[in-house]
């Protein structure tokens, strides 16, 4: 029995792996009486295995976060709308991320990080099925330094510098791709066609976004003529700013948001509990965006110094906020503080690895500030965002993008970052501008082509009833609160439209 | 004095608004009700359990007005509220027997 | 001064612990000049410290995570359930993992982990007291592992595969015997008295969950047989949906869910913002459930594996759920959709170690149309359950056991589970189908047996008066959203009864 | 091309730092047949680079658990308020952390860290600008070992005793610094003025807080005379405690909370949704912030102790309030249960390192029982805290700290929390007791000074009107649930004032 | 016309309406509202303070009839209404000066 | 009989009540209401929009009495409910024709 219980105890329970793996690393150790054949490398091997497993580690854990990020979208978006409209941006923010899972799977990741050209990946095309050494252990990881000289076998190159295993790579760049097609949800909520959003997501993620993010982060010709972009204002959220913008021109304004006489009417959210508890869970997720965006812990030098100055910017954009608008509108207006936070993290996101906590402090008060002048801007534009994502990801995006050159430091960037220019600002912010050009150019475009086409073909836009009366009853048979007496102010009044 | 219960489409409560207080009307008093009628209800699903939702979200206006100004207001009501689909609601008018204004103790149309 | 500071300095904060572990791993290092007595060995203990403390990072930050499934729960289940029975599911949600925790600390885990006989645990039965050498350093290290000849000196022997401190492994096998608990109440919900759910409760996570969780990963007669359950379908999901299914035949179901006419009545759940939430909170949960049940890092390979396996059957499960619904129901229903990713979920929780990426894709896909079946199904049958725990937890806990035998990949299995049977997929399939049954059998059988003792002594069902006015006023003297005007529908018409 | 691409891969993707890393830590490894000066040296210092790595991960996770804290406090204390004042609590518990982080920042940290006297620091007091030689990796490791002879080079000696980077530390700490002030906003929630707040979180992060801190954590003298408080009952929840405490005398109580006739009126909470998932969010937050201070992954052993611990006091604080609230209040209130957990997680913080699991269990439930006794209490002495803070947080920060002593093991103090003093119980009691009078009599007068100062100057309560009329109107302009049909209860009474 | 308002206990509220459809009766208003009356209330706690919640969760269904049924609809009301326990409600009866239908802008009975 | 609509600030609804108890009347029927009326509207800020928020929370409580207490009956409420400053509302007095207590069949007087 008791052999059979030996037995059933590697069986039972399913991380016999790991026995198997500590089997591996650990049997020199204790063989050493044994006299093994290199002790010296049963260390290395053992070390190897360890490092690539804090890393995995610390890469998992941190896109864990940013998968958390889907819940912080959901909260803030349905929470900035109207109950009526509840459950459909529920329904918009879950299942963007299933979709983008099989999207970027199916394509996207191929080409995003396949070997191709300056423009767009093609090896390893599709469902990530490239060869790639790995985890790298031993002279595989020497392979995948590019300061060795042995030969890298795979098609994924541009992503061969973190050890960690492919599908791990994978997840962690799967995050940022569902997060790119969130933040489209919120612009065009409360009138888009739910079948409509969901190819466009589809599609979004399986080319768009991996076309310039092969350009910056995928051996593209952005990435190697100095651009830099550490954790994606421009990869994830100006990309996905233009295409929300796209999407908001495409459908125009909510019934009732701009009078005929030109006024611009309040349509305010249904829950600040919701968009509070929303933008603090992005807060954290953002933990794990910025310093995830190492793909590897390291010493925790970089890590640390990418986690404090994300903190710092959010800390000041929630008061370059707090302050704008107390001074602007007369009080302290909840979602522009809230907008103002999630401005400093967007802007921070490209500049975390490149600038000082000092500097952090200051691009984030400053985008703070610019995010209340945004929205004010959008409304006076009549370019309707219920939930003011081109304020906070767009704009910010780019102010973002923009600050990592006006406040380039060479010496964080080889600390911390370690892909120093050796630029000056000003020529770094030049750099800068030109990306920021070319990817508006692209995804704006290609956004804007493919709304047309669903325009044309299937319709975007609900009908004007199911817009009064709410998408939840039109597109899903759902209310969201049906225990509840909702005030009939939720429904447009025709006098404004 | 007369009082006037308006059951109207809820986007039509600023219209309706603002036609009363074209008429000089300056009070009037709202809350949420639900309505079944002619309106045919919509049929929801929950789980794959279909039921019919009859109560229908309405607004109801409550204003108390002098009875000369009786028959304009319902008209003024009536055009404001009218989109000529089923569910456009009511008018139910009533008699009042007396106003009282709680601020001032007026009494009578004085307190209207 | 300044030494009365150094002195301070070590007392001060608190963990000078680690700087003893650190002086005791890292002095050799330092100590190189003083010609230590055996470099090579302090080197060795060091990376053992390093590799538990890697391992033991890793157990405690995911089952964390699966703590964290609490919180969805309470959101999932209130969410689907009425305003006026809100409180009250909060309270059993919340109380059952204090409950959990007592209860699987005095008996619980030495029942499921102790050494015994093919059936139940037998030695360090009570509060957790039995001897284990873990964490294992060096030489116990090798005690624990399976190939070396030094023997373990401990009685949990079924789980000393794994190296982390005992207390480690107790609060990650804690977290899931928890999450078995809490499936039950959803299913009971909106009619349950509070204090039968909890002494149910305690009774499952002390009895039922320790004793088919015995079988399987605690050295039993299932493990021992080929049995596979990589994380749980079976151990966690059936059994909590086996009790949850005697629980709903013994309460019958809520005052007019059936009319007298037989028609099915919906009662729609009083917040989608909850049951949303609820589900992204799971889904986060299952990326500590699933790859933390590796209980080690390794060299992050498996973990990358299962982490995006579960992913994709989360991903495949939601678009599954929301085609079937779409078809069959006209509308894409919300909660179906939230229902089919956590039927993706439950599905790929025994298999996700032993299939491809591919194979997780299609398990979450069917998943997902099954969840909705089911739960039409469930409706048929006059089992009346809220929130489809049935659905979720018992029906795809039984597709996931077996679907790992028709998706079984010995390759996989080899390098990710490490816990290859060497079987073909039909005789796979057959073992798993046997282990379904004995489940299920004891599962159901045992709480039944609880239910209608419960049942005859103190009562399981609160009073009809209590149950048409809600269980928050009931059972609490609280309710849960005093501020708000709630309509009459959440009082239950008489006329359906 | 080809070329271009491996060039383009390196400057891509943001990590390259990690390719650096990589290299400084394994070329010594690849390049073995290269005939390395010194192997050893480089295993080592590849080895202390992980050991930094990990426990930088450690620190930074559990920092961020802790951060998440803040979306706990900000749920807790709206859910137990009114509808009418959420939208200030949500903006008030947003905007503390910000304020927070500039206040830790700009002074706190130097006032708490620094190198001073037995009072405050004085060294490195501004913007964490000191000098500091973390991340200590070789010498500069030993040299932070306070059993090495090598000199550490620094300014704040009372934290070098953890390897992990300066920002790292900064950041851990900061969260704890966050938490204290977070405590202060629901004690005296729904009536104090949105600026007077902000600028008394400003003061008690700069000054108080760090003060206290200081003498216990910082190298002051109660840190040095024995005193033990593991990761803050008396630090952070003691001290937030009696700021609150404060805050509430200068404030008096809420319009209605006291009728005329001495009659204590309830002003029930407007979502129990909000408190009970606030609370779940603080307890998965407390596995940050309690293991989490051992700033150290270790070998695992200490943090599963303390986590177990942990667990378990809220485990047994729960279920320690909700039977005392059943015998006394007939039924069992959710809200005492909630504060029965989280009084049960603040008792154990101080003791988590020093006590056995089985005390644990103890110490939570008595601070279970407590925090229902102590809430009556202050109902009775008209201390009005809508949210319970001071019957959790100072009440049970006390009885923490004192039971730390009362439950003393010399063992586990050794091997958990490595600051054994080698008293006896009755004598620990007494340093406790001690410890317990300077903090209360420094943190509560210093508070009061601050509260009376902003009362004089700018007043801290709004108006009356604006009172009854809710916060979130007078002070934002904003309301929380505006599609809602909110009860007129939420507006006080006059004939209760 | 008659206009009902009955103050009926909410779990009544399907009960009544089929009652009323039995009648003929199409249409109805219904509002969420709170009633004191003979009915206790009952005693909740929270956080330790007692609290007496008066006002009980009611609703009021608003109808209007021809003068020839209100017999019939009281009755009808009556019946399903009933459970004999106290706090089953009242039925409060008004005389109507007029009804316009905003639709079509018929009045009187048939508009109702 | 006479039903009184009173339409009061939130507040001011237990010391309403509280006066109409002092008077014997045992029931009453309360609702949350809006009411647009002298009393000016606040403007609140939304994203930078303003807007005017003109229906203000307000409590309505009707209350069916016999035709003696009428006086005095408006006189309490107007006592209990004024402050003095826009806003504190109206006392609409109504006749009602019958009253149906529906748990025992009582009418008229009695059954109120
Ligand atoms: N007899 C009635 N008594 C009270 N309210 C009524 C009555 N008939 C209709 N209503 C109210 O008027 C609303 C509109 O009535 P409906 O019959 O749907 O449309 P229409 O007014 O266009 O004929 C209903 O939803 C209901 O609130
Ligand atoms: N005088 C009244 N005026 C207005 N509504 C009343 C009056 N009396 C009772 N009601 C309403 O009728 C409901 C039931 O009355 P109650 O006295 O509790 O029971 P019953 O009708 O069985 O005597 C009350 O909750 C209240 O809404
Ligand atoms: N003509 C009216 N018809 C119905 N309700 C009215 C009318 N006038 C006022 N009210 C109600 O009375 C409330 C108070 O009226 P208002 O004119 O603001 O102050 P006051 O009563 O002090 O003159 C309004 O909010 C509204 O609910």
């Amino acid at each position: 029995m008791k052999s059979l219980q030996k037995e059933s105890t590697r069986l039972g329970w399913a991380a016999f792996f790991m026995v198997l793996m500590a089997f591996m690393v650990t049997r020199p150790m204790f063989a050493q009486n044994a006299a093994p054949a290199d002790p010296m490398k049963a260390i290395v091997d053992n070390s190897s295995a360890m490092r690539i497993g804090i890393d995995t580690v610390w890469v998992l854990v941190t896109a864990m976060l940013v998968f958390w990020m889907n819940a912080g979208f959901a909260l803030v978006e349905s929470g900035l709308c109207q109950a009526k409209n509840c459950t459909n941006i529920l329904a918009k923010n879950f299942i963007v991320f299933a979709a983008s899972t099989i999207s970027f799977w199916v394509l996207g990741w191929g080409l995003m990080f396949g070997d191709g050209n300056g423009f767009i990946g093609l090896n390893g095309l599709w469902l990530v099925s490239g060869t790639d050494n790995s985890p790298a252990l031993g002279e595989a990881y020497a392979a995948m330094n590019p300061f060795s000289t042995v030969k890298y076998e795979g098609v994924y190159s541009a992503i061969n510098w973190t050890p960690v295993p492919l599908w791990a790579k994978f997840f962690f760049q799967l995050v940022f791709a569902g997060t790119a097609a969130t933040i489209v949800s919120g612009a065009v909520a409360e009138r888009i066609k739910f079948g409509a959003f969901l190819i466009f997501s589809f599609l979004l993620v399986a080319f768009i976004y991996p076309v310039t993010g092969h350009w910056i982060w995928g051996g593209g010709f952005l990435g190697s003529n100095n651009f830099r972009d550490f954790a994606g204002s421009s990869v994830v959220h100006s990309v996905g700013g233009w295409a929300a913008l796209a999407g908001v021109i495409a459908l125009g304004p909510r019934l009732g948001k701009y009078g005929k006489d030109g006024k611009i009417n309040a349509i305010p959210g249904h829950s600040m509990t919701s968009a509070a508890l929303g933008v603090l869970v992005l807060w954290l997720g953002w933990f794990g965006f910025n310093p995830g965006s190492t793909m590897s812990a390291g010493n925790g030098t970089a890590i640390a110094h990418i986690l404090v100055n994300t903190n710092m910017a959010a800390a000041t954009g929630a008061l370059g906020a707090l302050l704008t608008a107390w001074i602007l509108l007369k009080k302290p207006d909840l979602s522009m503080i809230l907008n103002g936070c999630l401005a400093g993290l967007v802007a921070i996101t490209a500049p975390c690895a490149f600038v000082s906590i000092g500097s952090g402090a200051i691009i984030g008060l400053f985008g703070g500030a610019l995010v209340v002048l945004a929205v004010l801007m959008f409304d006076r534009l009549k370019l309707d965002d219920p939930v003011g994502a081109l304020s906070v990801h767009l704009v910010n995006g780019i102010w973002g993008t923009l600050a990592l050159g006006l406040f380039y430091d060479n010496q964080v960037s080889t600390d911390i970052a370690a892909l120093a220019t050796g630029l000056t600002r000003s020529q770094q912010f030049m750099v800068q501008l030109k990306g920021v050009f070319w990817v508006g150019l692209f995804a704006f475009t290609a956004s804007m082509v493919f709304w047309y086409l669903l325009k044309l073909t299937m319709g975007i836009r609900v009908s004007v009833d199911e817009e009064m009366e709410g998408l939840d009853v039109g597109e899903h048979g759902n209310r969201a609160y049906p225990d509840f007496v909702i005030t009939g102010t939720t429904t447009i009044s025709e006098s404004r439209i | 004095m007369k009082k006037l219960e308006c059951i109207v489409r809820p986007h039509k409560l600023e219209e309706v608004k603002g036609a009363l207080e074209a008429l000089g009307v300056l009070g009037m008093t709202v809350s949420e009700v639900r309505g079944v009628g002619r309106q045919k209800g919509h049929t929801e699903h929950y789980r794959g359990s279909e039921y019919t939702v009859d109560f229908l979200p309405k607004v109801k206006i409550e204003v108390i007005i002098p009875n000369e100004t009786l028959q304009q207001a319902v008209e003024a009501v009536s055009k404001a509220a009218k989109t000529g689909k089923f569910g456009d609601g009511k008018i139910f008018v009533f008699s009042v027997e007396e106003v009282i204004r709680i601020r001032t103790g007026e009494v009578g149309a004085q307190a209207i």
